[in-house]
């Protein structure tokens, strides 16, 4: 059976949002950041879609790219939190709000 | 090519505050003989100007151009006509005044720097021919001025200085807005881009709407600085908070950039939505000239009184300026120049009187005439000089708007005159509780004028009582000016104002036998 | 040739005030006066021979004009201070310059010892000069600097106690009283000019021709508003009775005999202005003639001397206007010159009489003071009798010819005139009893009145032998009617002319003297038989004027004062000054407002950039559709 | 090597089905100033790394420096050669080198220099040296310079994230620092969830049109300007991504509190650089990729520019806290840029790039002087420090009222022209409304400014909160040099700008 692509292109934009969602909803930082990556490989689904679609690799080898510069950005942020954490105990996201107004 | 004496004109006080920014702090006797040298050496250059200049002529003169942002069409061009020339002479006179007059201890350096950059942004205003230049002189003058109310002012200085500039700026973004788009209109039309006054002097090019929203841009700025009626609320604050020479120099000066700008720009950029308008200008400038009267006449502080006089004053330059007659336009600038020695003296005079008694309630003062006669007798000349009194320079002015604007504008001229006796009315009865009665102990010490004060005073008087008796040499040099404007106008609006009838000259020819 | 030192009769005394201004103080007492007196009576010398090289011409070329510089040169618009000797300026010019040079005199003695001597003469040299400008004038703005220069003077002669509050009160009253008549000038000038083009006398009288009824009538009775204004007639004579305030000799000059009639002088000038608009003319009649009753009525109730001799004034000048108004321009004059007289000559006697009790004014304190003041009383007798209309004292020629010509124009207006004379007799006998005659008043100052210097008795006398003699300026016999021979080409045909059967006026003449006899003796019945108590013929209303002055508190400076008030302190603060600190405010609002969104939780913050993200995309949405 | 990767896409979807691949010549000299920035950013790792005992004070600073110098030379060079044959694209069109992409070289660059040059005293003041800040500041440029000259959806998504990720760590830098963890907690989460917005569009835009080459969708849109829903809805997410790189309302929340807790001179570097490249990529792919499709971006524009500028300036009047009140004003600048963009014509975005040069020497020199008053432990940043400054270092506050009436637009200043330059680029192009607001906000933002300068001059007492005298301001030689230089920047530019004035044009003209 074949579906249609604009169901993969609709799933895409559906994990998109429940990434999105999920950044504004979730406390712990660290869940917060797993969403970011869910926005990320609902892009990459979306490309190979449209990769596919128009029959070009080039939609394809973005997703590489993406994959690497989430990779950097993994490391690069739990470093971060990583180095909060390390004086806080337990912090949710609302507890780092002393920078206000 | 000449001498380009207008350029320099502006760089010497220029240069002089830059002097003075260089002479080291502890030097307040240096700095204060440097800032009155260069003071004194820009009125001289002004009077040589005034000499200088052909009054016959009624253009420009003494123009100097020079390129100067050649992508925005922005030239540096400055000129002199009939109609900026005193003013420029009135500028460069009073701030030596300013500077020698009231004594300043703190922070001697910054203060003398800050009034040379005030005038040279001032004389800048009046000389520029170029509409961005213009508008730069025009925003660089809220600087120092800033300054000197919110760092030699009174108690609330700072609240007074802020007020003042922000008013002011929210006029000038109104009429930047408004200079682009003239200029853009204009490249529009002939594709060249400019700001040159000149070349941009007629509304023709711009639909009739368009020519009147520009104005207005452009008014909603100059009526701010006048101030007309309803904008004026932060000129009794500034005036009464800022120093002494800061009162001088904003009413003798500042407040004619207002005028000045509707002159040179309002009417001779927009002809045409100038006369469809003036009806509105003229009943604010009535407005104003009843209303600042009434105001004054029940303030408790002595500066605050003389600001709402300056709002009744002004209004009779506006109402000139908008009549379109030679008499009333001609009025008008002399009129500037009149109020600015005027008042300029009297805010010089209350300075004085707050250096000896620490006050300026009126309450508080009374019966000053016993003790200084002098100083009583000075303020008397240059109150009823401003009063308008014949034979004082006050009068001229006050006189040749309203007969002028009586031609065109018979019942503003006549609401207009009514404000002449209430100008009567406030300043009479300041000067009575002040100077008149017996004086309590408080006032019995008042000290008499030194020789100083005396020496500043005396160019003052002397021109008070000069353009009183012979203002011709004066009204000979502004009117052909005037005059161009006029046609200018009418060219523009493609009307013909009202003229009284030419009169046979020959008074003796029936009257007398002249043997 | 002679004509040509015209400019020397206001020169000198300017001349005075500038040499006064300068080295007043180092002169100091008495040769500051001196040098002021000298001064003005140079000028009366010049004035003579001036009038004497008019003379000398033929009645029509009786007329000479010098240009000095020019003033206001603005397009159409040109003035010269330029100068105008006729028959009519040069008039005036003499009894300015006569009666100031007297008075200037008399002020030597009677300001010994101010500490102001010098800082007097400084303003009564200026004071000559404006006066001088305004008669001299050639055109009506040039007359305007000198009409508002007098006033000026005025404001600082009767301010010149100004330790006394009521002095500084009554200057300011003055000068804002003159400013609303002045108003009026200011209007009618404009509107001369927009109509004519010039404000040259010759100008503008050569072309009145062309005004229209309505603007002749509007420029006369704007004039005439200034005119009542300096004139002190009703409604602007309130600051004349408070003007007393200044010293005496300043009381005789200005507001007696010279800057009063300023108003009447402006009123002949303009004469053929007035003739083209009867109307105007029926108004400064009416007004004149009700002024002259309303001021005399308040006289017969005053107890201030010098305050009844301001009402007297003010009645006084009522009479000049109804004159004017009957375009009896003639006898106008020529009650202005003998007014001038003993209207001086009275003052300077109240002041001497002053000056003799130290400073004592409530003639109820006063009496019998002929045994003490012998010189001092004999002239101002001589006075009263001249301004009661007594024959053959200067008064009744005047007041007659003013009579016979009101009854010739309007019968209302001569009974108005007549009782008014009556009255003046009246009042100014009781005076004169109350001072001089009776029983001396108790004194607590013990000290005997002492008589004045001569430099006062001399000016006294001097004035009181014109007062008898002043009626030969114009009797009225054609042949002897030397005055008006000598305004003739001034007022020409516009003069009126009486045609009453000479028996008629010899009536008048007579009845009139006898009702004036009359007079004084109801007066000899109250004041020194006390055969009535006075206070019944004294009634309070009378005492306070008709209550005008309250009236002009409540109606006019307490509405004003309050809108001021309001407009300062409520609408300017709080509306006009509110709008704009309200717009700073409502920013700042925003501001606060706005803070409470940047809350610092990141899930906030992206929630912002969601929903601008679903913002752009509605945009987004609503575009697609329409393609 | 980054840049060797960022080809390969573009390589890839220039030559589909063509075999056998054969690379692209790569033109180094095109990239040379990126290149050397990196170059410069490794050397100074190994230097770290390597070196036993720590170098000379300053040595990292001077690498830096003359690193930055050597690219700014280079980026001369190229202005030359565009100057000389037009503008061009390399590299497989990834890469373009046009006026507008040096200019923002020259810009980055430039900003590298001076950012050094404060950094190195704070660095050493604060106790954090070492060569790392160095070389993320450099980094980050690269990446900057990099969105510059993308001419390709994805080099420009990489470029932008090799800005942020060092910016990111830059933010936190300040480890002992809780306010300077959250910036960078803060800055990163919504800076991750920016550039998913960024690259879903990148990813319909490519759906749309079938590549991800500026050249080619341009090419595509200017044959057939067409308003498809997914095409649109591309645009859509790239604004909110490069508007959040750029702090435009709504997309600003984040600055204030990351301007607020990251170390100063990391903000200086960030409102100058980070502002820079972001509208470097949002003009290029706005106005040139874009520009057939304006009627439909305008409008958003528009709206974002209005509420940028009210936004940042009515919410920096409130502000009590220096750092805090000046990333307010710099949103509102922004405002400004956009306001340019807005008008969509060559003088709208000329103005952009000169408002842009102007406003980054201004706010490079006002948060140098912040850090420095800031003192030790970069604390003091209430307002209530500056009370009475200039009564204690008149030099100083003199200098900060110039940046500060620079920024509000007064005359002879390049702050004025700058804005003069946009809103005449709103007039011309009609858009009047604008123009007035922009005026407006400008006068809002005076007020404030004008707080500052009060707080300074005419609130008295010098003696009160007077920064304990045992700690007074230091001015280390290399911050006095970057003053000097900003100032002198901003004072020449306002007085005479024809230079740069026409540089900003030539930039614009000289667009691919």
């Amino acid at each position: 059976m074949s579906i249609d692509a604009a169901w993969y292109l609709a799933v895409g934009g559906i994990i998109f949002t429940i990434g999105a969602i999920g950044v504004l909803v979730r406390r712990n930082v660290l869940v917060m950041f797993m969403c970011v990556e869910l926005m990320l490989n609902a892009v990459n689904l979306t490309f190979v879609t449209f990769a596919r679609q128009l029959n070009d690799i080039g939609g394809q080898v973005v997703v590489f790219f993406v994959l690497v510069v989430a990779a950097a950005e993994v490391v690069v942020g739990l470093g971060i939190i990583v180095s909060i954490f390390r004086r806080r105990a337990e912090a949710t996201a609302d507890d780092i709000s002393m920078l206000r107004g | 090519m000449s001498f380009p004496y207008l350029t320099t004109l502006i760089v010497l006080p220029a240069a002089g505050a830059l002097a003075v920014a260089l002479v080291p702090r502890r030097r307040p006797e240096l700095v204060r003989v440097i800032g009155l040298a260069t003071a004194v050496a820009v009125a001289a250059l002004s009077i040589f100007l005034v000499v200088k200049f052909e009054k016959s002529d009624a253009g420009f003169q003494f123009v100097s151009q020079h390129e100067w942002i050649r992508s925005f069409g922005v030239s540096w061009k400055l000129g002199v006509d009939g109609i900026s020339l005193f003013l420029i002479a009135l500028t460069a006179v009073l701030f030596p005044i300013a500077l020698a007059g009231p004594l300043v201890h703190r922070d001697v350096k910054a203060y003398t720097a800050w009034l040379l950059v005030l005038e040279a942004g001032c004389l800048g205003v009046f000389l520029a021919l170029d509409l961005f230049l213009f508008f730069v002189f025009w925003e660089v003058v809220l600087v120092p001025m800033y300054f000197l109310i919110g760092g030699w002012g009174y108690e609330r200085r700072v609240y007074a200085a802020v007020k003042f500039f922000i008013y002011t700026m929210a006029g000038s973004a109104l009429m930047l807005v408004g200079i682009l788009a003239l200029a853009f209109l204009h490249q529009a039309k002939t594709g060249n881009l400019t700001f040159d006054l000149v070349t941009l002097a007629n509304d023709k090019f711009l639909a009739a709407s368009t020519a009147q929203w520009l104005f207005l841009a452009f008014a909603a700025s100059f009526a701010i600085k006048v101030p007309l009626f309803p904008l004026h609320t932060w000129l009794p604050d500034a005036h009464t908070e800022a120093p002494t020479a800061g009162s001088v120099i904003l009413a003798g000066v500042l407040l004619k950039l207002g005028t000045y700008g509707f002159l040179r720009f309002g009417l001779f950029l927009f002809p045409r939505a100038a006369v469809d308008l003036a009806p509105w200008f003229l009943v604010l400038a009535v407005i104003g000239i009843i209303y600042g009267a009434l105001v004054a006449t029940v303030q408790k502080d002595l500066k605050r009184l003389i600001a709402y006089s300056s709002v009744a004053h002004l209004g009779f330059i506006v109402l000139g300026t908008f009549a379109f007659t030679t008499q009333a336009l001609t009025g008008g600038v002399i009129q500037m120049v009149n109020h600015g020695i005027s008042t300029g003296a009297l805010f010089l005079l209350v300075g004085w009187v707050y250096e000896r008694r620490h006050t300026r309630q009126i309450a508080e003062l009374r019966g000053l005439a016993k003790p200084a006669p002098v100083f009583a007798g000075v303020f008397m000349v240059v109150m009823l000089s401003s009063v308008g009194l014949p034979g004082l320079n006050g009068f001229v002015g006050e006189f040749l708007v309203l007969i002028g604007s009586f031609v065109t504008r018979r019942w503003y001229a006549v609401v207009a005159t009514s404000g002449v006796i209430l100008a009567a009315v406030y300043l009479l009865w300041a000067y009575q509780r002040v100077f008149h009665g017996a004086p309590d102990a408080a006032n019995s010490a008042f000290p008499e004028m030194t020789w100083r004060e005396r020496a500043v005073m005396v160019p003052l008087l002397g021109l008070i009582v000069f353009l009183g008796v012979y203002p011709k040499p004066v009204l000979e040099r502004i009117q052909p000016s005037v005059d161009n404007l006029i046609a200018h106008v009418e060219r523009g609006a493609n009307t013909q104002f009202r003229e009284a009838p030419r009169a046979p000259q020959v008074a003796e020819a029936r009257t007398g036998s002249r043997p | 040739m002679v004509l040509d030192a015209a400019w020397l009769i206001p020169a000198l005394p300017l001349t005075g005030f500038v040499l006064l201004l300068v080295f007043g103080r180092r002169l100091g007492d008495p040769w500051a006066g001196w040098l002021a007196t000298a001064m003005t009576t140079a000028a009366f010398v010049v004035s003579i021979v001036m009038f004497a090289s008019l003379f000398g011409r033929a009645a029509d070329h009786r007329s000479f004009t010098q240009a000095l510089f020019t003033w206001l040169p603005v397009g159409g618009l040109q003035v010269k201070a330029g100068l105008l000797l006729d028959p009519l300026s040069i008039t005036m010019a003499l009894f300015i310059t006569g009666v100031g040079a007297l008075i200037h005199l008399y002020s030597i003695g009677y300001m010994r010892g101010d500490e102001g001597y010098a800082r007097f003469f400084v303003y009564l040299n200026l004071f000559a000069f404006s006066m001088l400008v305004l008669v001299l004038a050639d055109n009506f703005l040039f007359s305007f600097l000198g009409w508002e220069g007098v006033g000026a003077c005025s404001y600082f002669l009767i301010s010149f106690w100004f330790e006394r509050d009521t002095a500084a009160s009554a200057g300011k009253k003055a000068f804002v009283t003159n400013r609303v008549g002045d108003f009026g000038f200011l209007i009618a000038m404009f509107l001369m000019f927009s109509a004519l083009g010039s404000l040259q006398y010759g100008v503008v009288f050569a072309g009145a021709g062309v005004l229209t009824k309505t603007t002749a009538t509007a420029i006369s009775l704007l004039l005439f508003l200034g005119a009542v204004g300096k004139s002190a007639q009703l409604p602007l004579y309130v600051w004349l009775p408070d003007a007393m305030e200044g010293p005496t000799p300043v009381s005789a000059l200005i507001h007696a005999a010279t800057m009063v009639t300023a108003g009447v002088y402006l009123m002949c000038r303009v004469n053929p202005i007035l003739q083209l608009a009867p109307g105007a003319l029926t108004v400064i009649a009416t007004v004149g003639a009700l002024t002259a009753l309303f001021a005399a009525t308040v006289a017969c109730a005053q107890n201030d001397i010098k305050r009844v001799l301001a009402y007297s004034t003010i009645s006084q000048l009522g009479y000049m206007f109804l004159a004017v108004g009957s375009g009896a321009y003639v006898a106008a004059v020529f009650h202005m010159v003998t007014h001038a007289f003993f209207k001086a000559l009275l003052f300077l006697g109240a002041g001497s009489v002053i000056h003799g009790l130290h400073d004592e004014q409530d003639m109820k304190r006063m009496g019998n003071l002929r045994r003490y003041l012998p010189i001092t009383s004999a002239t101002f007798i001589v006075g009263w009798l001249a301004i009661a209309g007594i024959p053959p004292f200067a008064g009744f020629w005047s007041k007659d010819e003013i009579l016979a010509n009101a009854f010739d124009t309007n019968k209302l207006l001569w009974l108005i005139g007549l009782v008014t004379a009556v009255l003046t007799a009246y009042y100014m006998s009781r005076q004169v009893f109350m001072v001089f005659y009776g029983e001396a008043r108790e004194r607590e100052h013990g000290s005997e009145p002492h008589e004045a210097p001569w430099t006062m008795t001399l000016p006294l006398v001097t004035l009181a032998g014109l007062s008898v003699v002043g009626g030969l300026l114009n009797l009225p016999w054609r042949s002897v009617e030397t005055l008006r021979k000598w305004l003739e080409p001034v007022f020409g045909s516009r003069l009126h002319a009486l045609d009453v059967p000479a028996g008629t006026l010899w009536g008048l003449a007579i009845g009139t003297a006898v009702l004036c006899v009359a007079g004084i003796g109801i007066a000899g019945a109250v004041y020194l038989r006390h055969r009535i108590p006075e206070d019944r013929v004294e009634p309070v209303v009378l005492r306070r004027a008709w209550y005008v002055d309250r009236a002009y508190a409540a109606l006019i400076d307490g509405p004003g004062r309050l809108l001021s008030t309001w407009s300062a302190y409520v609408f300017d603060l709080k509306v006009v000054d509110g709008a704009v600190n309200g717009a700073g405010a409502l920013v700042r609002g925003a501001g606060d407002r706005l803070r409470r969104v940047q809350t610092g939780y990141v899930r906030n913050y992206a929630l912002g950039v969601v929903v601008g993200a679903v913002l752009v995309l509605g945009w987004i949405v609503t575009r697609v559709q329409l393609s | 090597m980054i840049f060797a990767v960022a080809l390969t896409p573009a390589v890839v979807v220039a030559q589909v089905d063509q075999s056998p691949i054969n690379l692209p010549s790569i033109d180094y000299g095109s990239i040379l100033p990126a290149v050397v920035l990196i170059g410069g950013a490794l050397l100074l790792l190994a230097l770290g790394g390597l070196s036993r005992k720590r170098p000379a004070p300053g040595t990292y600073a001077l690498v830096t420096i003359v690193t930055a110098g050597v690219a700014l030379w280079f980026s001369f060079k190229l202005w030359d050669q565009v100057d000389a044959n037009r503008a061009r694209t390399t590299i497989a069109d990834a890469i373009v080198v046009d006026g507008f992409s040096v200019f923002f070289m020259v810009l980055v660059c430039a900003t590298v220099v001076l950012g050094a040059l404060l950094a190195d005293g704070y660095l050493r003041r604060e106790k954090l040296e070492g060569p790392e800040y160095y070389v993320l500041m450099l980094l980050s440029a690269s990446g900057g310079i990099l969105m510059a000259q993308a001419n390709d959806l994805i080099v420009v998504f990489l470029g932008l994230e090799i800005l942020s990720i060092a910016l990111y760590v830059l933010a936190g830098y300040y480890r002992r620092k809780p306010a300077s963890q959250e910036a960078a907690i803060k800055y990163f989460v919504l800076g991750a969830f920016s550039s998913a917005f960024f690259l879903y569009g990148v990813a319909l835009v490519y759906g749309a049109t079938g590549s991800t080459n500026l050249g080619d969708i341009s090419g595509l849109l200017r044959e057939r300007p067409f308003t498809n829903g997914v095409l649109l809805a591309g645009f859509a997410f790239l604004l909110v991504g490069l508007g959040f790189k750029v702090a435009a309302v709504p997309f600003h929340m984040w600055t204030p509190d990351v301007y607020q807790g990251a170390p100063t001179p990391v903000t200086g570097f960030m409102a100058a650089g980070a502002k820079a490249a972001g509208f470097a990529a949002l003009l290029r792919i706005f106005f040139s990729t874009f520009g057939p499709e304006r009627l439909d971006w305008q409008p958003i524009v528009w709206a974002m520019a209005v509420a940028t500028l009210l936004v940042g300036s009515v919410l920096a009047i409130v502000q009590t806290d220096i750092k805090r009140m000046l990333a307010y004003s710099s949103i509102s600048h922004a405002g400004y840029v956009l306001v340019g963009l807005q008008a969509a014509t060559d003088r709208g975005v000329a103005g952009s790039l000169f408002y842009l040069l102007a406003y980054t020497f201004m706010v490079l020199g006002s948060f140098g002087i912040v850090s420095l008053v800031g003192r030790r432990g970069d604390e003091q940043h209430s307002l209530d420090t500056y009370r009475g400054l200039a009564a204690r270092r008149p030099a100083l506050a003199l200098v900060f009222t110039v940046f500060l009436l620079a920024q509000a637009g007064v005359p002879l200043t390049s702050g004025f022209l700058a804005k003069f330059y946009v809103i005449g680029a709103a007039v011309e192009s009609h858009s009047y409304a604008l123009a007035v607001i922009a005026m407006l906000a400008a006068v809002i933002a005076a007020f404030f400014y004008l707080r500052v300068i009060v707080v300074m001059y005419m609130s008295g007492d010098a003696s009160a909160a007077d920064g304990a005298p045992e700690d007074p301001i230091r001015v280390p030689v290399a911050a006095g040099a970057a003053l000097a230089v900003t100032l002198a920047f901003t004072l020449i530019v306002g007085f005479l700008p024809s230079v740069v004035v026409d540089f900003a044009r030539n930039a614009t003209l000289l667009r691919l």
